[in-house]
């Protein structure tokens, strides 16, 4: 399937043409990825939803230049993931926190300005990242408090937003989040969910998001690109035309349920068409 | 209940710990020349305690450099073999033999070759504590957290930096935990390498006191030299306290 | 200085020199001497500077040249390691007969060395090749005796945890004895086997390069040997002097025992016209052939080779007497 | 990919072995009384075959009885230390005082109290062969998973049913673990208690050979005790291998 | 709370009477249930619903005899948690398939008949357990190719099938399942959760169910507990009288997303007023 965006792809979008990834596992090849096309305006908030193993995951690693593409080439605002990587113009917020347990939260989220200096030294012009100041990113997140606190003392859900926190500071043009809350519960992921939406709102960073949860995808994005998997495509990419800015009371809309059940019943459209 | 946990992990040990002295006394009493009455062990050191110390500080010196080197060396080729798979496979066999080598039984060449100093001891407590602390650096080293590492390289993060920053903290504990095996290794390594090629030394001190039958000196020595291991294993702990608060 | 300047440079000359005993400090001929010679300052006076160490792989420390000087059992063990390769020449031997025996328990049913036979025997080290000879020029196979390696403590032989054990004349048997035990013993000199015991060795190429160190060493240590002869005093200091350095409860008594026996050993053994220490082809080459005959060496000792006459010999004046100072 | 990684798992070893016995034989030329010439060593097992196998033999079967005393003892402590904390904090203190304790040093009063037979040797084996087996047994026999023992326990399970078809099966990869650290101490402190009190086994060769400068028998003891100790842990992993198929 | 579901509590019931649990954490204390009162008739299938730390695991531990209560008491159709527990009447299916890894499936699922023989050799009318042919069971879970397959040759979704197919086979009159879905991504979830509602239907075991997501709760249950933390409360029991048998099409009726968005702004009503 092929899905464009755009019709232009100027050097403010991410534009992934064409992008195919196998591995190699023994002597079997799994095709991950097969030609996948998409493009993304600065700003958009992008959710890549799908079942397990339909590739998200890998998509997203290829942004981050964390896994080679076998095929294919994806510009970040005009530079390949690499590139971006080397600048630090991409943050990469992962499953579970992966905070550092002898760091201070507040140390743990600067830890882009700790490692990788020379692209604080790239001349002004070719930068494209605008670190945010640490504490009113926790404060907005609502870990004022544990600033100085070990990542053991926080429960999960506070893990969590800290490591948002750390893509926040980064302050990176391009934000990468692999299923961030879900090893989080129910209402907790609730709660975080609606934080985030507020401050992206605020930031508007351009943001490439996965999960599995339906109505999440909703809630947060301007665009659900949703996948199919064996091999994982691209099915259909749903734009999401709810008013923003968002709050709770949208949760209730009945734009948003029957904008959360179009994309379930298109999941399980893609998913029974593969079986 | 957390009261009659302490109590027990107090009492039990004592108990045993008595039980072993009923029987050591019985053997003292009535083969007398296997085990001399613990009395006499503990008179020892009050005779001489000088003597303890200063043999003591030998056997001690000699297992705290060959820590100090072994352990170095260990930690800086995990270090390597982490980084170089190469090395790792050429490594590893050798400390595999190494490892399985009765080293007593190479300490008189040692001596032969480095004369009678300090270092034929040295390097015989080096190579005991090696082996411990290449294993547990290894794993150490090796078994970052996957995501975490994501983060590092997303960042584009140095080798030195994902280093500095994340493998070495998170080493730690495998870090403590090998440095525990290995201290007692170097120790019994020291103690043993004195056997032969000196005449201080709580291992010299154990030869001397076979030969002369002095059932008591020879049992202090063993004794010192064990409970010195327990210590050092101690102040290992407490580091490990201290450094690792997380 | 009981030595001339231009002697005492070559003695400097090499620097440390370093001696290994044969066993600690025990009270024994070759080892007692030693100890009484340093502390009497007369390696100093000869400008040797010497340390003591006590031994253990002797042969191979004074053949890598790591210890220059050792005393060791006597010349078997001199030549089995020069058969090995071992770098090694025997400098001067004590006693012209043979230092150990097997003992038995007097009553324990040993009556003749054919009840040795499915025994169990303990040996030092080794098993001296003086008690395979024995056994064997008697018809019996030493293979169908169990021989096991032990320490030093005879007790294991009172309390029955072995039937025979390798032993010093000067040792077990007068422990024993002091306790009370009533032991046989079994000498393979009065089954006829002629050996020596104790050997001085050095480092060949260390001898031939500093002559005058072997012979002034060798000056010292009989010098000793002599004042320690003089008056029990003089014993008793030595012996005093070698406790010290044992840190392990020397008993000086036993001691003293130990070293007369040794001292008696080598007196009666000594033969006619010959000196302490002085040594010849006729006395090794009995050891030499039983070697051979037990297949303990590959090749052929070459017994004029594996010990040198000439260091012991310049030390004494034509009468035979210790010459001192030197020269 | 999967190529030359197999070859460089065979060429890296062969490189730094490869550089050792240049270094080696460097060593033999020059330091004749320190190393003998590597092909002497090879040489010895072709001249005497049966008398390296019949000392080998000695040796292996006391550390395999030691082992299977040692293990076997340790396992069953283990077993006991998971059920009753009062024995777990009584035995551990012991344990790590042995542990700690130059085993070499007390072999001569072993041989004075059991005599000249195999038994010391067995005890010094078994006694090796006891603290790394102990430790990885309790690890694994503690270690289990939580969920599952809620399954048994809401079938109330006996203590038996829960061992047998839980504890067990789930601390196998840790006994194996164990075993492996455990043979080889087995072996190790084998030879090493043959230094005295016998006249056969490879300790004993070693001892022999030393006092004369037989390098070349020192060393092939050396050597054909290593490398027993290297086919015995590759005996247990092949074993684990069979038993651990999941 | 007070919340009773029948007025007559008999034999054939489950009745929780002023249930409550504390821990001794240290020198603090968590009380994690007070006062719990809840009557089930048999067949019931039931869901404790509630954010984390609310003690729905507590509970169901306490019902399990896992766990001891610190005051109240517990009938399992006239037994206390122990004796049920000593007649192998319950079955226990954990968050995590909890398989032992060196069995195959089929030796998996025939645990509650390995151990605890006692409880078989029970007089026939002491025994309220009828074991169900295991063959059967895996069929009907779809897993009957993989019957001697090893637990680490499965999906994660197959895992927590074969989980649920032990707890069938043991054939015990009350089930309780802790979140035995938690781990699975969502269309693995939807799938699983509609054959346990298809394989219930059939045999109408009583179950007490725990879980974390509003639509699995009212998809499955007879009745929804609400629960709320801190400490942990009954907060509301809601009917859920959706017709049954149920089948994917309820999904998308509107009655069912009442349900859900009833229960979850029930779930928000006690959180808040608690917070
Ligand atoms: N390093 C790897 N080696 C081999 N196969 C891989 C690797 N990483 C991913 N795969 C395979 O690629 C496919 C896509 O995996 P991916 O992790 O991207 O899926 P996903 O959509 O993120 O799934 P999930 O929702 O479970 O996280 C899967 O079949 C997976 O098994
Ligand atoms: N063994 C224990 N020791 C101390 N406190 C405990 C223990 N088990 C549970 N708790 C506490 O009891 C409370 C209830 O825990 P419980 O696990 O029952 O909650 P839950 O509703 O199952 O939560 P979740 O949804 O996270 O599984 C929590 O505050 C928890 O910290
Ligand atoms: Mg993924
Ligand atoms: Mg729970």
């Amino acid at each position: 399937m092929n899905t464009s965006l755009g019709a232009a792809a100027p050097t403010g979008a991410i534009v992934i043409d064409q992008v195919s990834k196998t591995f190699d596992r023994g002597d079997d090849v799994v095709r991950a990825l097969v030609d996948v096309n998409l493009t993304f305006q600065e700003g958009t908030f992008v959710t890549l939803f799908g079942p397990s193993g339909c590739g998200k995951t890998t998509l997203l690693r290829i942004l981050a230049g964390l896994e080679e593409m076998t095929a294919g080439t994806v510009s970040l605002f005009g530079e390949t993931p690499a590139q971006a990587a080397r600048a630090k113009n991409v943050a990469w917020v992962p499953q579970s926190a992966a905070l550092l347990p002898w760091l201070s939260i507040r140390s743990n989220i600067l830890l882009s300005q700790f490692v990788n200096r020379a692209a604080d030294r790239m001349p002004a012009g070719d930068r494209k990242r605008i670190p945010e100041d640490p504490d009113k990113v926790l404060a907005e997140l609502g870990l004022a408090d544990f600033a100085h606190a070990r990542p053991a003392q926080l429960s999960g859900g506070m893990r969590q937003r800290a490591a948002i926190a750390r893509g926040f500071v980064q302050g990176a043009p391009l934000m990468l989040m692999d299923e961030p809350f879900s090893a989080l519960d129910e209402l907790t992921r609730e709660a975080i969910r609606l934080r985030l939406l507020d401050v992206w709102e605020k930031n508007r960073k351009t943001v490439v998001f996965v999960t599995h949860s339906a109505p999440e995808a909703v809630l947060l994005s301007d665009k659900v690109v949703v996948m199919t998997p064996r091999p994982g495509r691209v099915h259909r990419v749903v734009d999401i035309d709810l008013p923003r800015p968002r709050s709770r009371a949208i949760l209730e809309s009945a734009a948003f349920i029957d904008k959360v059940r179009e994309v379930q019943s298109i999941l399980r459209e893609g998913w029974e068409a593969d079986e | 209940m957390i009261r009659r946990e302490t109590l027990l992990r107090v009492v039990a040990p004592l108990l045993v710990f008595g039980a072993l002295y009923l029987g050591w006394e019985w053997v003292a009493q009535n083969l007398k020349s296997i085990l001399p009455p613990f009395a006499n062990i503990i008179a020892e050191f009050g005779k001489r305690p000088l003597f303890y110390l200063d043999n003591l500080g030998v056997t001690l010196a000699n297992a705290l450099v060959g820590f100090a080197f072994g352990a170095g060396s260990a930690v800086l080729l995990a270090v390597l073999m982490v980084y170089f798979g190469f090395l790792r496979m050429a490594i590893i066999p050798v400390a595999l033999l190494l490892n399985v080598t009765p080293v007593v039984a190479i300490s008189p060449a040692l001596i032969v070759a480095f004369g009678f100093n300090a270092v034929p001891h040295i390097i015989v407590a080096s190579v005991a504590a090696f082996f411990p602390l290449l294993i547990n650096a290894m794993t150490g080293l090796s078994a970052i957290d996957r995501e975490a590492h994501d983060v590092f390289r997303a960042l584009s993060a140095s080798r030195t930096e994902v280093f500095l920053r994340l493998r070495l903290p998170s080493s730690l504990p495998h870090l403590f935990a090998g440095a525990k095996l290995s201290i007692t290794s170097a120790m019994v390594g020291s103690v043993v390498s004195e056997f032969m090629g000196t005449s201080k030394g709580l291992g010299a001190t154990i030869v001397l006191a076979t030969n002369f039958l002095n059932l008591s000196q020879m049992w202090a020595a063993i004794f010192l030299s064990a409970l010195t291991s327990l210590v050092l294993v101690g102040i290992v702990t407490l580091a490990e306290r201290l450094v690792i608060r997380w | 200085q009981d030595i001339s300047p231009e002697r005492c440079a070559l003695n400097k000359a090499p620097g440390e020199v370093i001696f290994l005993t044969s066993f600690a400090y025990a009270a024994s001929t070759g080892i007692l001497d030693i100890v009484a010679a340093k502390e009497l300052g007369l390696y100093d006076a000869l400008c040797i500077d010497l340390t003591i160490q006590p031994g253990g792989t002797n042969i191979q420390l004074v053949s890598a040249n790591t210890a220059q000087l050792a005393g060791i059992g006597g010349p078997s063990d001199t030549m089995v390691g020069i058969d090995n390769g071992a770098e090694i020449v025997g400098i001067a031997t004590y006693g012209n007969v043979g230092a150990i025996e097997v003992i038995t328990m007097a009553g324990s049913g040993i009556e003749t060395l054919a009840d040795f036979v499915g025994k169990t025997v303990g040996y030092k080290g080794a098993v001296a090749p003086q008690f395979s000879a024995m056994f064997l020029d008697n018809g019996i196979d030493p293979e169908t005796i169990n021989w096991v390696s032990v320490g030093f403590d005879p007790s294991i032989l009172s309390n029955g945890q072995v039937q025979g054990l390798g032993a010093y004349k000067s040792n077990e048997p007068r422990a024993l004895e002091a306790q009370g035990f009533e032991v046989t013993e079994w000498d393979p000199n009065a089954f006829g086997i002629q050996s020596n015991f104790n050997t001085q060795i050095a480092n060949i190429a260390f001898a031939e390069a500093n002559p005058t160190v072997i012979e002034d060493f060798l000056r010292a240590t009989f010098k000793a040997y002599a004042w320690m002869n003089e008056s029990p005093d003089n014993l008793d200091q030595a012996l005093q002097w070698a406790a010290e350095l044992s840190t392990a409860g020397y008993d000086i008594d036993t001691s003293r025992v130990r070293y007369n026996t040794e001292v008696a050993l080598v007196a009666d053994s000594l033969p006619a016209g010959m000196a302490l220490g002085q040594q010849s082809v006729a006395q090794w080459q009995p050891e030499a052939d039983m070697l051979e005959r037990f297949g303990l060496v590959q090749n052929k000792p070459d017994v004029a080779t594996a010990m040198s006459t000439v260091y012991v010999d310049a030390i004494y004046d034509d009468a035979g007497a210790l010459i001192w100072p030197a020269p």
